[in-house]
């Protein structure tokens, strides 16, 4: 029993196990958004979506995730093998590794560094890279055509993006997403959406520049995991599935969990910036390690469901639309609340 | 307008419609679903469905309207007129059989759930029912062999035929006319070849559904 | 298509820029292609240069078997399936154009039945044609919106004839069964409540500002241009040419009623692109709906079999017929020798006609544009490849 | 050998082996994608070395608009894929004698440096080093700083300017 606690508190082995955890939330997550997305779509268009296994239909993921893994795992002759089966991985590592400085609670983070955000940007790049590579590996039109789209939609979407993290970061004055979360402590009044912890006029003059700063980081962040209306990269009716066209089993299992995954990672980002972390919203009441991860997922989930509801009401842009919306709509409103933000600020 | 007007305009109209979008989505989404949950719950047939094709032999009086009237050829008769000594029986309609049906296959993968062989059928013996759970694994399964006829009954009704046919002859040859001789050599052509495939009768085939119990309502 | 084409672009500061031209094979099996059609797309870039669509995949030689029957009456399941989605106008043409042929006089319930289920039938294949052109939007919600209404219209098909999409209902010289007690009122309660998810997917798709961003000014196909292919129904009228055959070549009693002929007027964008040929058939269905409410109410009593003929055999010559589908004008033409099987039958399929005209429009327009092109004209190709 | 110098050599091994798949491999685009590698070995060598903010500023500009502007590039080029880009040697007497300089000019400034060798790595706090980077660049070297950024508008509106197409038809008629 000591040798085990010993074995545990070696600091290599708690890092493990703490780099575990986010593995395993996200696959836990990845299946309960799965039969969320489907049943809130199925609600939406009048219909109910699974109700064979189990009670409505509840085991359906796990049972759609045996069938994934027990799938042939299928490479088409004339891809890049190689390649074709590190893409996958490697566009959820890039996933997975963002999740190293979400504060989940007041208890834990995975590594609380002072360039969390910053880092955020930074390792969702490699999930581009992860693209491109699934589609030039695919040796496939459509792939490839999907596979530039989305890298050029994503890197087109992250100058808005990370301009509105900037008047955020500005607003805070720390790139810390723990330190930016114990800032909006407090209640539901002190959430940067509502003008943040300042006094009453600066929060009434921030409160229209974080609104608009959290549409704009809304509308990017929904570009950059390829949701509809910006999922042109896997536009089933022009592309037929983009980057993942060739892909099937497993590699399109981890492909699909990279999604659901960076779908909560960017709500959650949202919610670490402007709706207050994991902080309650009735101030101390309902506060605490335990409650924290129940209002940080909450409202995380929340931000999910947005997502998924946008995605059964809208139709989809086209490319030059989508760069149209990213460069003179998104990008000049960023820059002119990060301006209006730095009076705020100073004044 | 000018281009900053446009410019707003398009983003107000963007921001609304999308909201519009999705109050009726939201909406939708609180009400009530509309869809069947398929094996557990079914649907009402309407009177008038067409489905699965149901022929009562009994009442068949081998007339061959039906097969005349089917588009894809989807059913198959082989008929052979009986001696008028013989009594066929009568259809429940009354009429009185003259025609051994020795065969009535209905290939149902053929079909093509039209409807026009039902309606020619003098009888009504052949009606479309409302039965449309009817996989089956074996394409040779579809074809319903709705004759009941066995295959010993098939032989002796030839035999029965072929022995007229042959009383006839000698008849017609006893009373050297010519032209009944020449009658009764026509009458003689739709005699089958003597050598017919006793169908054999596999249990699959024995234990194939011929129909639904209830027929369906009358045209 | 197999040497490379070098595609020489000015740039602004006047030196020309080479790129090379990719071929896409979009379809047979392409989640947009409405069906089994291959588009052969030359892209530059995301900019389509040409398309030349390849047909055939889907050819069931339609018109030689009908030349096999045993009766004209035989016809009917066939012509049934080349437009499967709107069956009954298909119906409706080859009966027009039979009784030409063979001379008959309906009676008038039977014409008012025809047109219920015409523009019942309009209805249901418009709901198909705005549903999937959402979905090639990346709009799913509203086709399921539109397919829920439809399955209601093919319920009353269904309690009228038996079947649900190939119904052979329409029979020469009348109809294969008089409509039900029921269908009277259903049809009523189906007209009230259809109009409520009309005018919520107008809201949500049509109007939309995605939407109309997507479309406008997209696949503009000129007034000269759509009368020079020959295109017809939505597709021409989208165009902003008033022709409509239910008004100007009135064949069964289309011109006892009230209603308008509805054409595109470009209020998004310029006249004849895509969200115009859209909004006609969205406001098509309004028309339609008119138009069955009032034959509804004053619908004729009658012998719906009375003019049905036993035995058909024309006398040698031939007729053309043709009533204005959903898809634009479907014709039959009919030669008959004194037989009981035509001689010839030959359709005129307005999406076949109206696909033609796809190379035309697209050039210029982007990938994504195509697929918007694509489903506004609305091609149903057990029609084209027939 | 402890964790860090596990972590330190896990990454020098990764930035080394990756470096010469670029240079020696005759596939271009196995040579781009194994510019990432590079890039995250020395990303990870730079967190060793207490850089953070280094680190991940290179892993967002070299990965994230480098790299991918350096593929796009490679993919949307013709006969990329066929064509082996050819490695050999040429030239190989200017070549050596500009490697030869390069060499002696790294290695005097290997051997000339003072440098700051900790008894044992993770030793220092761990600190950000964005403050003192973010004063250092509106303070002492605020020239530079602005000169860089002029630079890159420049560009940026050299780029635009470039690729603006004129001639193609385009479907979409500017707004009345």
């Amino acid at each position: 029993m000591e040798n085990i606690l010993a074995f545990l508190n070696e600091p290599a082995v708690t890092m493990v196990l703490l780099a575990l955890i986010p593995l395993v939330f996200i696959l836990v997550y990845a299946l309960v958004t799965i039969y969320f997305e489907m049943k809130v779509a199925a609600h939406i268009q009048n219909r109910l979506a699974y109700m064979e296994t189990g009670w409505h239909g509840v085991i359906q993921p796990i049972a759609d995730m045996l069938k994934l893994l027990q799938k042939e795992d299928i490479i088409p002759t004339d891809a890049d093998k190689f390649l074709f089966i590190l893409a996958p991985y490697l566009v959820f590592i890039g996933t997975y590794a963002s999740f190293a400085v979400m504060p989940f609670s007041s208890g834990f983070i995975g590594s609380n560094i002072d360039l969390g955000i910053f880092y955020l940007v930074a390792a969702s790049s490699l999930v581009v890279v992860g693209l491109l590579m699934a589609g030039w590996a695919s040796n496939n039109k459509w792939s490839m055509f999907g596979a530039l789209r989305s890298a050029a939609q994503i890197v087109s979407y992250e100058i808005p993006g990370v301009l509105a993290i900037l008047g955020v970061v500005m607003v805070f004055g720390t790139m810390n997403m723990q330190t930016m979360t114990q800032m909006q402590d407090g209640g539901i009044q002190n959430w940067l959406i509502i003008g943040g912890n300042f006094p009453l006029g600066q929060k009434l003059a921030l409160f229209p520049f974080m609104f608009i700063l959290f549409i704009i980081y809304l509308l990017s962040s929904m570009a950059e995991v390829n949701r509809t209306p910006f999922d042109l990269p896997e536009a089933e009716s022009e592309l037929v599935q983009g980057y993942n066209t060739e892909y099937s089993g497993m590699k399109f299992a981890i492909f699909y969990l990279a999604e659901y995954a960076n779908l909560f990672l960017v709500s959650a980002i949202v919610v670490v910036m402007f709706f207050g972390g994991w902080t309650s919203p009735f101030g101390s009441f309902m506060s605490g390690t335990v409650w924290s991860a129940f209002w940080f997922v909450l409202k995380g989930m929340s931000f999910v469901f947005l997502n998924i509801w946008l995605r059964w009401t809208l139709p989809r842009l086209r490319v030059d639309q989508l760069m149209y919306v990213s460069w003179k709509v998104l990008t000049p409103f960023a820059l002119f609340c990060i301006i209006a933000i730095g009076f705020i600020m100073v004044i | 307008m000018t281009a900053l007007t446009i410019y707003f305009n398009d983003i107000y109209r963007a921001i609304s419609s999308a909201l519009i979008g999705m109050r009726i989505t939201i909406r939708q989404m609180v009400s009530p679903t509309v869809t069947l949950q398929y094996p557990h719950e079914k649907k009402q047939m309407p009177d008038r469905v067409r489905n699965r094709l149901y022929m009562n032999y009994d009442d068949c009086i081998g007339c061959e309207l039906c097969a005349k009237a089917c588009p894809v050829d989807c059913i198959e008769i082989e008929v052979m007129k009986a001696p008028p000594t013989e009594t066929l029986g009568e259809t429940s309609t009354g009429q009185k059989k003259r025609i051994y049906v020795t065969k009535f296959d209905i290939d149902i993968a053929k079909c093509c759930y039209c409807g026009l062989c039902v309606f020619p059928c003098p009888t009504e013996c052949l009606k479309m029912t409302d039965v449309y759970e009817f996989s089956e694994y074996d394409r040779n399964n579809l074809i319903y062999n709705f004759g009941t006829m066995s295959a010993v009954e098939v032989e002796t009704a030839k035999l029965k035929v072929k022995q007229y046919d042959e009383e006839q002859t000698a008849k017609k040859a006893a009373a050297a006319a010519q032209a009944a001789a020449a009658k009764a050599a026509a009458a003689a052509q739709p005699a089958p070849v003597p050598e017919i495939p006793a169908a054999p009768v596999t249990p699959a085939q024995s234990e194939q559904p011929k129909g639904p119990d209830t027929p369906p309502t009358q045209q | 298509m197999t040497e490379t084409h070098l595609h020489a672009i000015k740039t602004s500061t006047g030196r020309t820029l080479r790129t090379e031209e990719m071929v896409v094979n979009m379809g047979p099996q392409h989640p947009s292609t409405h069906g089994v059609l291959r588009l052969e797309v030359v892209l530059d870039g995301e900019i389509v240069v040409d398309v030349i669509p390849h047909l055939g995949y889907l050819h069931r030689c339609f018109e030689k078997h009908c030349e096999h029957m045993t009766s004209y009456q035989q016809v009917i399941p066939y012509v049934d399936r080349m437009d499967y989605v709107a069956a009954m106008t298909n119906e409706h043409a080859f009966v027009v154009a039979a009784e030409k042929l063979l001379k008959i006089e309906v009676p008038e319930r039977v014409h008012y039945i025809r047109i219920i289920m015409a523009e019942l039938q309009r209805i249901a294949s418009h709901l198909i044609a705005i549903g999937t052109f959402g979905i090639d939007m990346g709009a799913f919600t509203p086709f399921l919106y539109y397919f829920r209404d439809r399955e209601k219209i093919l319920e009353l098909f269904e309690m009228t004839c038996g079947a649900r999409l190939l119904y052979n209902y329409i029979w020469i010289g009348g109809l294969s069964h008089d409509i039900p007690p029921q269908f009277v009122e259903r049809t009523k309660e189906f007209c009230t409540d259809f109009k409520k998810t009309l005018k919520e997917v107008n809201d949500l798709l049509n109007y939309n500002e995605i939407f109309i961003k997507r479309t406008a000014n997209v696949g503009i196909l000129p007034k000269d241009l759509a009368i020079n292919y020959a295109c017809s129904g939505p597709m021409l009228r989208g165009s902003g040419v008033d022709f409509d055959l239910r008004r100007d070549d009135p064949y069964t009693l289309y011109n006892k009623f009230e209603w308008d002929v509805i054409v595109g007027k470009g209020e998004m964008g310029t006249v004849g692109d895509v969200w115009d040929r859209n909004i006609v058939r969205q406001r098509e269905m309004w028309e339609s709906l008119r138009i069955i409410e009032q034959a509804i109410a004053t619908l004729p009593e009658g012998d719906v079999q009375k003019a049905v003929p036993k035995r058909i055999r024309p006398v040698p010559g031939d007729a053309y017929g043709r009533v204005e589908g959903p898809r634009g004008e479907l014709g039959f033409y009919i030669v008959a020798e004194d037989s009981v099987t035509p001689y010839r039958i030959k359709a005129r399929a307005p999406a076949f006609v109206n696909l033609s005209v796809i190379n035309e429009i697209s050039k210029g327009a982007m990938l994504a544009d195509l697929v918007a092109i694509m489903g506004s004209i609305d091609i149903v190709l057990g029609e084209v490849d027939r | 050998m402890n964790m860090y110098e596990i972590i330190f050599y896990f990454f020098a091994f990764i930035t080394v082996a990756s470096a010469s798949v670029v240079v020696f491999s005759r596939n271009i685009i196995y040579a781009a994608f194994s510019l990432l590698f590079t890039f995250f070995g020395v990303a990870g060598i730079y967190v060793l070395l207490n850089a953070d903010f280094l680190a991940i500023t290179q892993l967002l500009i070299y990965v994230g608009g480098i790299l991918v502007l350096l593929l796009f590039g490679v993919m949307l080029t013709t006969n990329t894929v066929n064509i082996d880009i050819k490695s050999g040697s040429m030239n190989v007497l200017a070549a050596a004698s500009v490697v030869a300089a390069l060499a002696g000019l790294l290695g005097g400034v290997f051997w000339t440096s003072d440098w700051f060798v900790s008894k044992q790595m993770g030793e220092l706090p761990a600190q950000t080093t964005s403050k003192e980077i973010g004063t250092a660049l509106i303070t002492t070297h605020v020239l530079p700083f602005e000169i860089a950024s002029v630079i890159l508008l420049v560009a940026i509106v050299g780029a635009a300017m470039m690729a603006r197409r004129e001639g193609i038809k385009s479907q979409i008629p500017s707004s009345k």
